[in-house]
């Protein structure tokens, strides 16, 4: 029913159209618009409780939004249940890991290339095991990896069910230097292979690394759209990082 | 040999034995709950086991079956075979009415599933449905009482049980409600239908339980509402099967083996001792060995399914 | 009728609060369910039994007696059960099961020693006979049940709003976690609430006698039952809560005794389904805890 | 490896299964009698009288050197089997098979109670053992077909309360009765009794009208609102049908909520007397009307103990009143003393000789329950119906019983409406 390819036409892959989600009083998300592009790795940043996961578990599903669409290939799909996202070809990590303990990783995986999209079948989970550094590991329940194999696993998961778009909410902390540079060499290569990428990320030497252009966020609201070196130089951006300190 | 293949195998052992016992050991009826109580705790290790849900009021199915298997003899003038049918149907009928219990999770899906179980008991037992379920004043069913076949019967639905389990154990699906049990959010994002498998699941493990129900209400063909709509089903088929180990093929049975086994031996050895030893039993197994025996094994380095 | 009714079911179901109260703040502070706690409740109502056939103690001394007693009883009992199951997979859930166990054990050794047949402490113990209230008749040991329940209510509004044990048991309950890293000696608390929860389950049970017309070590099961019912229709972790499922309990059993006796029990168990799927987090709970 | 450890387990359970198989001789050593008691759980506090009253008579008999066996024409002396089966019918079940099929007994004792006694009748009679049931009155187990059980201890329910329908359509004109009152529990034996006096009221043209009818859940211990909704619907007289804990628990509400009614019947504190008297108090029991128990009535006793006699020795052998002495005690002791009058004429120890024995003692066996009767076709006990009484104050604190129906049993006169 969606197309594998990518939309042609300059049509954008995902569309976010004046979302809000509230949590009682506050607003999380605050009329958040944004577009991407088929083959695109866009940053999301902006200050702690700017909004930004709350943005990837409304486009995966997670929670379904007060106001506002998510359009894919031109179709809403806000209120969509998880597991139909995945089977049209989004998906997520998380910030903090959560594989499924007690099955191995080569299960964990298995249990993702199965239920992905129906043209995805042939998973080599093997492969994908071994391309994260996880083939030694395939036969040890999940519980026994450590964090960074586990985030390393997250994210297997995540491609074995074939996404079009994959949302990754702070994969580098707490990744070494040396680590760190695969990744982001690893996500390059799966951008060139046409999946997009809409990455969350505080460490801003990575985004630097991976991402074509960065969204700021803050209040629940995007203030900046462009490359990061644009970004930077952006009083209102400024304003928002100096206020609530560099740290980020 | 294919995994598979060795599973079938090994779950042939207890179907074989529980077939040959009555040949050299007369006591028909505790045989018979043997079996009841494998098939109980293999349906407590498909819904508890795989997808991590306590159904403490289990025993409702089993009542809903007995009563389900009763009123088709009784009203609708059916043969026992088709009345086991309907034995599972009632069951499937009051699991589908449960459905919404999974939106709660850990203590409240226990205490509300055992909350319908008894609320069941209260119904079928009121004085006010004595032309359908005969209410208070019990069942009988002289005609159809025939110990034999039925306990022929109870086996084949103890091997079909097993073979429940293998595929749960071999298969996507059994993989899929392990991956819901371990982490919900994260099987929705690895594609699984949660509330689907679930619900399957469920209404795979209400079945066993209804038809398990119903052969029990054929083997003992007069009962009261309070015989099947006992706690005691619910207790004793949780703490076998946890003792065995859960996700386990051989767990629940070697559970049973075990645990009902010393029940009997100390039943009828030192009777007055009887529920204080039990106690300390399930006690210590939850302090203790709450992974279950069959973990114990595996770190001795002996592989049970 | 209808003002009988309701005025027997507000006492009753003051009653029942304090049944539950304990079991409340157990499972709101501790996370775990304590199954034998209408075993504790039966022990307290054969304390008070005992203490009034061989000593003529009244049951309003026997009912402090009884909650000291059980509490220093509680402690140990806390240190050697709940930091194992703690260190389990699924403390919650095997918590259930642990303390079944518990509540068998409890069960035997009561018979054990008390026999099984039935036991009562005369109605002429309270000093009473039966209190008028708006023109109409009540059994004076409702009335009773009914204030000690409230002074009960009251000691655990004062120990959790002003003490700083009952500050740092409130932490404990909102953020576990964040309890912990914060430094909070979480066992002690959790030890702390257990004992008090233990002690008013024994403190509720010295009015058994009078309450139920009379005891028996096999009446714990369906006290722990309807204990869940009330604190779960009030809201589960609230301990102030419970007075409002105990109301409500109260209240709706006497209502069905009134019009469809027969149907009485049902209600209990239906209400308590229905609450749990429109308010998972009960009548005054905030958090929602859905799977 | 794993396939070796189950085969061992299986092993090891075959070989226990073997070993536990007695063998049968020709000639007893002993007889043994099979039985089943509830320590804990429901049942309890009704099995255990039950059973001790049975121990003390097997006691008694093995003092003496055994029971008389006119088979074997000797004593021989009894082996009692009893297991435990905590009330729980699963359990009760397989152990009344183990009773049958591995102690091979003799003689089989149901549990008390119609519950632990249903489970027991389709393996009697698969079996074919006679099952021995001392109280289960279940109506449904009595029926022509089924020849492998006798009732010993009380009447079947439906002929229970045969007495009380009988006293309100025959006095209650007399009285003034015209509103009658019903509140049952509704399990089997008191919901039996309430269909069974809901009926013959209706179906007595005398006017009387039924203006309460309820069935509450037998777990009730709270009767304050039902019973002013009672009050409510203004009755002459009031049928409180339930166990012993529910009839407890609705007089002590009534005294404390203190309503009174003209005429009040519940079954148990007749049968239960001292057990009553301190659970309810005295005063709380005066001018109630209740089932007179055969026991209660001090029969003449030509066979066995008197009632004071077993009471005596009751409290010799179980001291501290952990089980308490009441009309099951006399009923599992009655049992006792059926079974030796039976052994002792019994022709032959086949199950259904040893039937004929019972059934024949019909009529002619006097103990301190009073006379014995059994309907040969169904095995049901139908010799007691039991007399009401009334309990009427005496003395500055205590309580006395009076027969006052049927009326040629009638002791005293009743006191209507009760002050």
């Amino acid at each position: 029913m969606y197309p594998e390819q990518p939309p042609g036409n300059g049509e954008p892959l995902l569309r976010i159209e004046a979302l809000v989600k509230r949590f009682g009083g506050f607003r999380a998300l605050d009329g958040l618009t944004f577009d991407l592009m088929p083959g695109e790795i866009v940053g999301l940043v902006g200050p702690n409780g700017s909004g930004k996961t709350t943005c990837i578990n409304v486009i995966s599903g997670l929670y379904s939004p007060d106001g506002g669409d998510v359009i894919y290939h031109g179709r809403p799909i806000s209120g969509m249940p998880s597991h139909r996202l995945v089977q049209i070809g989004i998906n997520r990590t998380f910030q903090v890991p959560k594989p499924f303990p007690t099955l191995t990783a080569s299960e964990n995986v298995r249990v993702a290339a199965a239920h992905g999209r129906c043209d995805c079948t042939a998973v080599d989970v093997d492969a994908l095991l071994a391309s994260f550094e996880l083939d030694c590991y395939a036969g040890r329940p999940a519980a026994e990896l450590n964090a960074g194999q586990q985030k390393m696993l997250d994210l297997a998961r995540a491609l074995a069910t074939g996404p079009s778009l994959l949302c990754i909410d702070e994969l580098a902390a707490g990744l070494n230097p040396a680590e760190l540079v695969r990744v982001a060499e690893r996500l390059r290569e799966l951008a060139r292979s046409g999946i997009t990428l809409l990455v969350v990320e505080h460490l801003m030497g990575f985004i630097d690394q991976v991402t074509d252009r960065v969204i700021v966020l803050n209040a629940g609201r995007g203030i900046f759209e462009g490359p990061l070196r644009g970004a930077v130089t952006d009083p209102k951006v400024i304003e928002v990082f100096l206020g609530t300190e560099n740290g980020d | 040999m294919p995994r598979t293949m060795r599973h079938i195998l090994v779950a042939l052992v207890p179907v074989a034995a529980m077939a040959l016992l009555p040949l050299v050991y007369s006591n028909q009826l505790l045989l018979f709950n043997f079996v009841v109580f494998m098939i109980l705790a293999q349906g407590i290790n498909v819904i508890y086991g795989f997808t991590g849900y306590l159904p403490f009021g289990y025993f409702g199915f089993f009542g809903a079956g007995a009563y389900g298997f009763a009123i088709s003899i009784m009203h609708l003038r059916m043969t026992p075979l088709p009345a086991l049918g309907m034995a599972a149907i009632a069951a499937v009928v009051l699991a589908l009415v449960l459905v919404p219990l999974f939106r709660l999770s850990g203590a409240y899906f226990a205490i509300a599933n055992l909350a319908a179980g008894l609320a069941v008991y209260q119904v079928v037992s009121n004085p006010s449905l004595d032309n359908i379920t005969k209410g208070p004043y019990g069942i009988s069913l002289p005609a159809v009482f025939d110990p034999n076949f039925s306990y022929g019967i109870a086996l084949v639905l103890l091997a079909a049980t097993m073979m429940t389990v293998i595929y749960l154990r071999n298969s996507k699906f059994g993989l899929s409600l392990q991956a819901i049990r371990d982490d919900a959010v994260s099987a929705a994002m690895a594609g699984v239908n949660v509330v689907r498998l679930r619900v399957m699941a469920w209404l795979l493990s209400a079945v066993i339980a209804g038809l398990v129900g119903g052969v029990f209400a054929w083997y003992i063909s007069v009962f009261y509402p309070q015989t099947v709509f006992s706690l005691d089903f619910s207790i004793f088929a949780i703490v076998f099967a946890l003792f065995g180990g859960m996700t386990t093929i051989l767990g629940p049975i070697i559970g049973v083996v075990i645990l009902y086994g010393i029940y009997n031996l100390i039943g009828i050895s030192t009777p007055q001792y009887f529920e204080l030893v039990y106690g300390l039993l399930i006690m210590g197994l939850v302090l203790f060995q709450p992974n279950g025996v069959v973990a114990l094994f595996k770190r001795w380095g002996i592989d049970v399914p | 009728m209808l003002g009988y009714t309701i005025l027997a079911g507000l006492l009753f179901g003051l009653y029942f609060s304090l049944v539950g109260l304990g079991l409340n703040l157990v499972f709101g502070v501790v996370r775990i369910v304590n199954l034998a706690h209408g075993d504790f409740l039966m022990l307290g109502a054969f304390s008070a039994y005992w203490l009034f056939s061989l000593f003529a103690v009244s049951p309003f001394i026997s009912v402090v007696l009884v909650f000291v007693g059980f509490s220093i009883i509680a402690w140990p009992l806390y240190y050697l059960l709940v930091p194992r199951l703690m260190a389990t997979k699924d403390p919650e859930m095997l918590s259930l099961i642990l303390f079944f166990g518990f509540s068998q054990v409890i069960e035997a050794l009561a018979t054990i020693a008390f026999g099984t047949s039935d036991r009562s402490i005369p109605g002429r113990a309270l000093h009473m006979g039966p209190c008028r209230l708006f023109g109409q008749n009540y059994p004076a040991s409702w009335i009773v049940g009914a204030v000690v329940s409230a002074a009960a209510v009251l000691f655990i509004y004062l120990y959790l709003y002003h003490t700083t044990k009952g500050y740092l048991s409130r932490a404990v309950m909102a953020h576990r976690e964040e309890a912990v890293a914060s430094g909070i000696n979480v066992n002690r608390v959790c030890a702390i609430a257990f004992s008090i929860g233990v002690g008013l389950a024994a403190a509720a049970g010295v009015f058994a006698p009078f309450i139920f017309g009379s005891i028996n070590p096999a009446m714990g099961v369906n006290i722990t039952i309807t204990s869940l019912t009330v604190i779960v229709v009030g809201s589960l972790g609230n301990p102030l809560g419970t007075v409002l499922g105990g109301l409500t309990y109260g209240i709706s059993l006497m209502f069905m005794q009134t019009y469809f006796s027969s149907w009485a029990n049902l209600l209990a168990y239906v209400m308590l389904i229905l609450i749990l799927l429109i308010r998972p987090s009960g009548l005054l709970g905030r958090s929602v805890r859905y799977a | 490896m794993a396939m070796r450890k189950i085969f061992f387990i299986f092993f090891v359970a075959s070989l226990v299964a073997v070993a536990c198989r007695a063998g049968a001789t020709e000639v007893p050593k002993q007889i043994k009698i099979g039985t089943l008691y509830a320590s804990s759980g429901t049942f309890a506090p009704l099995s255990m009288p039950v059973h001790y009253g049975l121990k003390l008579w097997v006691d008694r008999m093995n003092a003496e050197g055994g029971v008389y066996i006119k088979a074997y024409g000797k004593r021989i002396p009894i082996k009692l089997i009893s297991y435990d089966d905590q009330s729980n019918t699963a359990t009760a079940a397989s152990l009344y098979d183990q009773l049958i099929t591995q102690d091979k007994v003799n003689i089989l004792i149901a549990d008390a109670g119609s519950v632990l006694t249903s489970v027991a009748l389709p393996i009697a009679r698969e079996h074919k053992m006679l099952l021995i049931d001392p109280i289960g009155i279940g109506a449904p187990f009595f029926t022509p077909d089924s020849p492998y059980i006798v009732l010993i201890g009380g009447p079947v329910s439906t002929i229970w309360c045969k007495n009380i329908h009988e006293f309100i359509t025959d006095e209650g004109p007399k009285l003034g009765i015209k509103r009658v009152a019903i509140l049952y529990s509704t399990n089997d034996f008191t919901g039996t009794q309430a269909n069974t006096i809901r009926k013959a009221i209706e179906k007595s043209r005398t006017g009387i009208k039924v203006v309460y009818d309820q069935g509450v859940p037998t777990s009730t211990t709270s009767y304050t609102v039902i019973i002013n909704g009672i009050k409510a619907a203004k009755p002459d007289a009031v049928i409180e049908l339930g166990y012993p804990i529910n009839d407890i628990s609705f007089l002590r509400n009534l005294r404390e909520s203190g309503v009174k009614f003209k005429w009040l019947f519940t079954s148990y504190p007749g049968m239960e007397t001292e057990h009553f008297e301190k659970t309810v108090g005295v005063k709380g029991l005066y001018y109630v009307y209740t089932d007179m128990p055969a026991s209660i009535m001090n029969y003449k006793a030509a066979f066995g103990m008197s009632l004071p006699e077993f009471h005596a020795a009751w409290n010799k052998q179980y001291p501290g009143g952990k089980v308490g002495f009441d009309f099951n005690s006399v009923v599992g002791y009655t049992t006792g003393l059926v079974l030796e009058k039976a052994l002792g004429s019994a022709a032959s120890m086949d199950q259904l000789a040893l039937r004929q024995a019972i059934v024949g003692l019909s009529g002619k066996l006097k103990t301190l329950d009073g006379t014995f009767a059994v309907d040969p076709k169904t095995g049901a006990q139908i010799g007691e119906t039991m007399p009401i009484g009334q309990i009427l104050p005496s003395g500055k604190d205590g309580i006395k019983l009076i027969v006052v129906y049927p009326k040629q049993l009638a002791t005293g006169k009743l006191v209507y409406p009760a002050p």
